[in-house]
């Protein structure tokens, strides 16, 4: 336990650990406070000159991001003093900063932009020529690089020497000749490298995929986990009705910090709704025949049959309960995207097991002492079965082995395919195939538990394909014989309070 | 009257070789020392009043006492990264006395109790890099360098490092970054080089005129040191005077000594016809002194100081009626522009702007509202940065425009062309 | 294909273990590549550096750009920087500057460089890395000149 | 509200014969005077709308007959009536980076206010003195770039006054 100081910033008290740098303060305190350099998850720089503060009884401004707070400090950033000092500090940095915003795709989430709103001069005094420099500068297959934009705050700099450490940029020349690059032959490819344009505050870097594809005044954002693997960094969606656009990390400092994987960001693709799979299906050698996910479901004969399931852990820890709880299970399988590296860790954030709940999966089973065994040991039991249940990856992108697998599957008697996605070897079986589409991460709510066991919760935000049913709800219809979703959300309830007592990092 | 401390022997031809250093007494200072405690040195050191003579004119006993009291690895760095325009002062001492320097600098690092110490020489001084290299050599061959100096059992490596031609290493930050191989930009303070300089070690930076008056005052006492020039600037100084007078050079004089004596007596006054119009007292950085204040200044820290301007690194410039104010600006205003490292926004932009306007106005393109936007730029430039350089770029911006406004009105009104001998903007 | 002699090698070896870090071999060893590829650093040199320094190019890229007297760019045999700051422009430096380049010498770089500190004996120049030209005059430096273009 | 006493039965018929006098009176004065009458034989003829008629939307062009349009979206983002869609994409040149491969206004849709012109950063989009939309059934009335920017009637495009040179330099 760290000892509490006191101090006074823009007049309001505020305790504080010690060693807590005044920017610090004034983000607990929610003050607002202009800065560019500064980012919580780097060292400091010091360098943008715009977190000035007044310290009573200090002659001359101090910047806040290398400032400790002291016992009994009084620090304000609304004095006239500071006002006129970030008023300039502004002006400095728009000089050579072009006016392209409509262009620019930062624009709407520009920091540049919002502080000047804040606290500009509004009166521009520059009448000189801007310094010219390149634009639209190739770093590699992910990121673009602007230099005129690029204010020099050296946060992406002091990503790839510090978190990524795989040091491709930095800032060439000096004066206001500097620009930020890569060496000609070393691209910046880490597998970091997108947090790079999320930290950057301008329009600077943007990435390749996502640059001119929707302007981010159109998009909103939902919180929610990466289910790219068994991390479980804390995300946010950026969607609007035309689908997902893009993910980035939001900050928890138990899990991801401030940063996410680039493989990551791809995981919002398998959402949107083209190749979704829409509604069930039933195909046999003859025929294939399109119904409601309920007509499905209803028609499905379940009794006195020997079943199989096969499991992904890419399900919520309640869809495994209601699942287990369910059925009368001859075997249980844990389908494993790839059993070679599935322990592999890059020791900042990849993991190779790439299902955001195993360790839930594992759970549930654990908790009804059921015997959870290997896909390999399918081969052998294939015959014993009458009916075979997979309940597919949501993302079928990070499992290599699908198709070996679903050859594998279809050599069942009957086949129930339960997941977002079809795949082509299904539509043209020879025994019985049904396909129930299943909701993705996003459209239903649950848990997740991440490789170190910490429970994190995820929340429906829009539906996107309406037949697609959780696992939750296809057991509720298979019970009741009645698609009333209104008794899932109270059983979910029931849940909330028994499993979310001291989850970290909820939404 | 100069007053010889330092350059005492300069004129001896074979002073610089250790042979003739020893001749006249050197390395007697060291035994010395080493005979005492260094704490001893430390009090000595900070009795005598010295104080930095790279421009910041800091007190270095002080400076050394900043040191944490553990057993960490500490370091000396000797800056003689000269790059002031008008200051040429270490590079006649590392030439003419390299052993003054680097028994100053044992001496030293005893008494802060560093044993590996460097000497940052700028690259452009090829003639100061081989004479020191050669130096080095020689006191290590008679043991005043290595393993138990004078069998005193204090051991002390001394290198030498060559900058690539960075005005900003002369920043005693800028100068750790650039030893450590990286860009030379200052780091932020705190923490103070003294507590985390060098590699993170306690790191003490000194000019290569304080180390070298280390010796003096070892050998006389502090006393002594401190009777010579003014009651709160003691001590000699070497001032590098270089513009239209008629014997540029340095000169060793006591601080407080007075300005016009310096241009009058020992420089020889201003070439024929000429008069004085201006001077720059402490190199580029110091703000400009008109021909009235030139009168009454005095070359010490507080008076220059009252004067409005400062004794920076003891560089005089003494400009003549020959020279456009507006023209020296602005060469001065691209030496800033050129130099500075581009890390804190203020400096990185607002050297730039100051470059341009101040040409604009030399090109017969100025507007008048420019010269109060050159004051406005300044003032906003002045204390915001991470070093001085945006202050020393913005001081003399500041100084010319309001001292000599009208010559700037000039230029806007008239669109004068600048004066024939200056007329060739690089 | 850029390579270090022999002796270069062995003193970047040499360099890289004198300095408490590796990093700080950078700049010596900057001046030895300089002085081994005919006088300026080509982005072909630093990736051969960082190859045999075990650097991230960019690192040794960044101290390349940041320092003036590492050429980016290919430079005659006789680089003449004149100094054109305060004290030499005071007597003249730029019109010297200014005339040399009006020569027209092909096998001379003119550049202007800040203060060379030797503001007494203004102007002052210096040719590749040699000792100063003191108190020059056109005159003298043109003969200069080409006398040693010429031997 | 307000009541209004009914006049009497009666009383009807006076008005009834002033109206139809008036519009004797005008149906002769057309008769003879037939410059002065105020009605146009439309669509023979045309009514000819004053500069600022706020019409059919034009993009305009840059000097090399390219679009001027940077696909900001500003205009769409504006649009009360949601009728225009941008797809921008990444152009060849830097320092034109970002242009529309398509955009496409619903003139349906459009009610024609206007704040799609005062959105616009670089004028690329006006609003023109065209008010025709009428067109048989079966035509697009989703107008692409090609009928905005190089429509027949505007002869090769309608040029921007501001000056390309100029706007860079700001560094736009």
């Amino acid at each position: 336990m760290k000892k509490m100081i006191k101090c006074t910033i823009n007049n309001y008290p505020v305790e504080v650990e010690e060693g807590t740098t005044i920017i610090q303060a004034f983000k607990k305190l929610e003050q607002e406070i202009a800065h560019y350099c500064w980012h919580p998850g780097l060292s400091i720089a010091g360098v943008c000159r715009l977190c000035m503060v007044e310290i009573e009884g200090n002659n001359k401004l101090q910047i806040a991001c290398n400032t400790v707070v002291q016992d009994g400090m009084v620090i304000t950033n609304q004095s006239q003093k500071v006002k006129d000092t970030v008023r300039w500090g502004l002006e400095f940095h728009l000089i050579n900063h072009p006016l392209d915003c409509p262009i620019c795709d930062q624009a709407g989430e520009c920091v540049l932009q919002e502080q000047y709103m804040k606290f500009g001069a509004y009166q521009p005094l520059m009448s000189e020529d801007k310094v010219k420099k390149r634009k639209v500068v190739d770093l590699g297959s992910k990121i673009v690089l602007d230099t005129e934009r690029c204010i020099l705050c050296a946060r992406c700099t002091r990503f790839t020497d510090e978190i990524s450490k795989t040091k491709e940029l930095g800032i060439f020349n000096r004066g206001d000749r500097s620009e930020i690059g890569i060496f000609k032959n070393k691209p910046l490819e880490n597998d970091y490298a997108l947090n790079t344009v999320d930290i950057c505050p301008v329009g600077a870097l943007t990435s390749k995929k996502f640059r001119f594809q929707q302007r981010v005044w159109y998009l909103k954002k939902a919180p929610s986990v990466c289910t790219g693997c068994s991390t479980g960094c804390n995300i946010d969606v950026y969607y609007n009705e035309e689908g997902l656009w893009r993910i980035r990390p939001r900050h928890n400092s138990s899990i991801n910090q401030y940063w996410m994987c680039d493989k990551g960001r791809e995981t919002f693709k398998h959402v949107n709704p083209s190749g979704r799979l829409k509604s069930s299906f039933r195909h046999t050698a003859e025929q294939t025949e399109k119904m409601t996910t309920f007509q499905a479901l209803q028609t499905l004969k379940l009794d006195s049959k020997k079943i199989g399931l096969v499991l992904t852990g890419s399900y919520t820890c309640e869809e495994y309960d209601a699942f287990l709880d369910f059925f009368q299970l001859h075997s249980i399988y844990h389908w494993k995207n790839n059993p070679k590296n599935f322990e592999d860790y890059d020791n900042f954030l990849i993991r190779g097991d790439k299902n955001p709940n195993t360790k839930g999966l594992l759970e549930s089973i654990n908790k009804r002492q059921l015997k959870l065994e290997d896909c390999t040991q399918l081969e052998q039991n294939i015959s014993h079965l009458d009916l075979l249940i997979v309940c597919a990856p949501e993302n079928h992108k990070l499992y290599p082995c699908l198709e070996e697998k679903i050859n594998l599957f279809l050599k069942s008697k009957e086949l129930v395919w339960i997941s977002p996605h079809s795949h082509t070897l299904l539509q043209k079986p020879i025994n019985t195939v049904w396909t129930i589409p299943s909701k993705t991460y996003f459209e239903k709510t649950g848990t997740f538990i991440n490789h170190h066991g910490t429970r994190q919760k995820i929340k429906a935000v829009a539906s996107i394909v309406d037949s697609a049913r959780s696992l939750e709800e296809i057991i509720h219809i298979l019970k009741t014989g009645q698609t009333d979703l209104t008794q899932i959300a109270s059983i979910r309830d029931k849940m909330k309070t028994n499993y979310f007592m001291e989850q970290k990092g909820s939404l | 009257m100069e007053h010889k401390l330092l350059t005492e022997h300069y004129n001896k031809d074979n002073y610089k070789s250790l042979e003739g250093y020893k001749q006249c007494g050197g390395y007697e200072t060291l035994k010395l020392a080493l005979n005492k405690q260094p704490k001893e040195l430390v009090e000595m050191v900070k009795a005598s009043g010295l104080r930095g003579r790279g421009g910041a004119g800091f007190p270095t006993g002080v400076k050394w006492s900043f040191l944490p009291d553990n057993n960490e690895p500490r370091y000396l760095l000797c800056n003689a990264d000269e790059g002031e325009p008008g200051t040429f002062k270490d590079r006649m001492m590392m030439e003419k006395a390299p052993h003054q320097l680097i028994e100053g600098m044992i001496i030293s690092a005893f008494a802060i109790q560093s044993h590996k110490s460097y000497i940052y020489i700028r690259g452009e001084y090829t003639d100061s890099i081989s004479i020191i290299e050669q130096a080095l050599k020689e006191a290590y061959k008679q043991g005043y360098l290595g393993k138990n100096i004078l069998n005193s059992g204090f051991d002390h490596e001394m290198d030498i490092y060559v900058g690539a031609g960075a005005y900003i290493c002369g920043e005693e930050t800028g100068m750790i970054s650039s030893l450590e191989g990286k860009k030379g930009q200052p780091k932020l303070k705190p923490p103070y080089p003294a507590v985390k300089g060098y590699l993170e070690k306690p790191t003490v930076v000194n000019n290569v005129e304080t180390l070298a008056a280390v010796v003096p005052i070892v050998r006389d006492g502090a006393e002594k040191y401190k009777a010579i020039g003014t009651e709160r600037s003691a001590g000699t100084k070497i001032f590098s005077v270089s513009g239209n007078v008629v014997k540029p050079g340095n000169y060793e004089v006591p601080l407080g000594y007075p300005l016009m004596d310096m241009i009058n007596k020992l420089c020889g006054g201003l070439p024929p016809g000429r008069k004085l119009k201006a001077c720059i007292p402490g190199g580029s950085s110091a703000p400009v002194l008109t021909a009235e204040e030139c009168e009454k200044a005095c070359l010490d820290y507080e008076n220059l100081m009252d004067l409005g301007s400062m004794l920076g690194s003891g560089a005089i410039i003494v400009i003549d009626d020959s020279n456009s104010m507006v023209d020296i600006l602005s060469v001065i205003m691209h030496f800033y522009h050129h130099e500075s490292c581009g890390q804190c926004t203020p400096c990185r932009e607002g050297t730039g702007w100051l470059d341009q306007i101040v040409k604009n106005i030399l090109h017969g393109k100025g507007r008048l509202q420019d010269l109060d936007l050159i004051q406005n730029i300044s003032q906003h430039m002045m204390g915001k940065t991470i070093c001085a350089l945006s202050d020393a770029a913005a001081l003399p911006a500041i100084s010319f425009v309001t001292k000599f406004k009208n010559e700037f009105i000039d230029y806007i009104q008239q669109n004068k062309i600048s004066s024939d001998n200056l007329n060739q903007v690089v | 294909m850029f390579k270090l002699s022999p002796e270069g090698i062995e003193f970047v070896k040499k360099e890289m273990v004198r300095y408490e870090t590796k990093l700080s071999a950078v700049i010596p060893c900057l001046y030895r590549v300089q002085d081994e590829n005919e006088g300026w650093i080509s982005p072909e040199c630093v990736a051969y550096l960082s190859r045999l320094m075990d650097l991230g190019e960019s690192e040794i890229y960044e101290v390349l750009t940041f320092y003036t007297m590492f050429n980016q760019k290919p430079v005659k045999p006789l680089h003449v920087q004149v100094c054109c700051n305060v004290s030499c422009a005071m007597q003249g430096s730029r019109k010297i500057l200014e005339e040399l380049k009006k020569q027209n010498n092909s096998n001379v770089t003119l550049s202007a460089v800040e203060c060379l500190g030797s503001c007494d004996t203004a102007p002052v120049l210096q040719i590749n890395r040699e000792p100063y030209m003191e108190k020059v005059s056109l005159e003298q430096i043109t003969k200069t000149l080409q006398e040693r273009t010429s031997s | 509200m307000s009541v209004t006493k009914r006049p009497k039965k009666s009383r009807y018929l006076i008005p009834i014969f002033g109206g139809m006098l008036l519009t004797f009176k005008i149906l002769l004065k057309n008769l003879f005077s037939r410059k002065k009458m105020l009605t146009l034989n439309y669509p023979e003829e045309h009514y000819k709308y004053g500069p600022r008629f706020k019409g059919n939307h034009i993009l305009t062009v840059k000097k090399d007959g390219s679009l001027r349009c940077t696909a900001c979206m500003l205009c769409a983002t504006n649009c009360p009536a949601n009728c225009i869609r941008i797809t921008a994409d990444e152009h060849a040149d830097p320092n034109v980076e970002k242009y529309p491969i398509s955009y496409e206004i619903d003139i349906l849709r459009c009610v024609f206010c206007g704040y799609c012109e005062e959105a616009c950063p670089v004028d690329a989009i006006r609003m023109g003195p065209e008010w025709q939309t009428a067109a048989l059934n079966g035509s697009n009335f989703v107008y692409d770039i090609k009928h905005l920017a190089h429509r027949e009637n505007l002869k090769g495009g309608v040029q921007s006054v501001v000056d390309d040179k100029e706007r860079h330099k700001a560094g736009i």
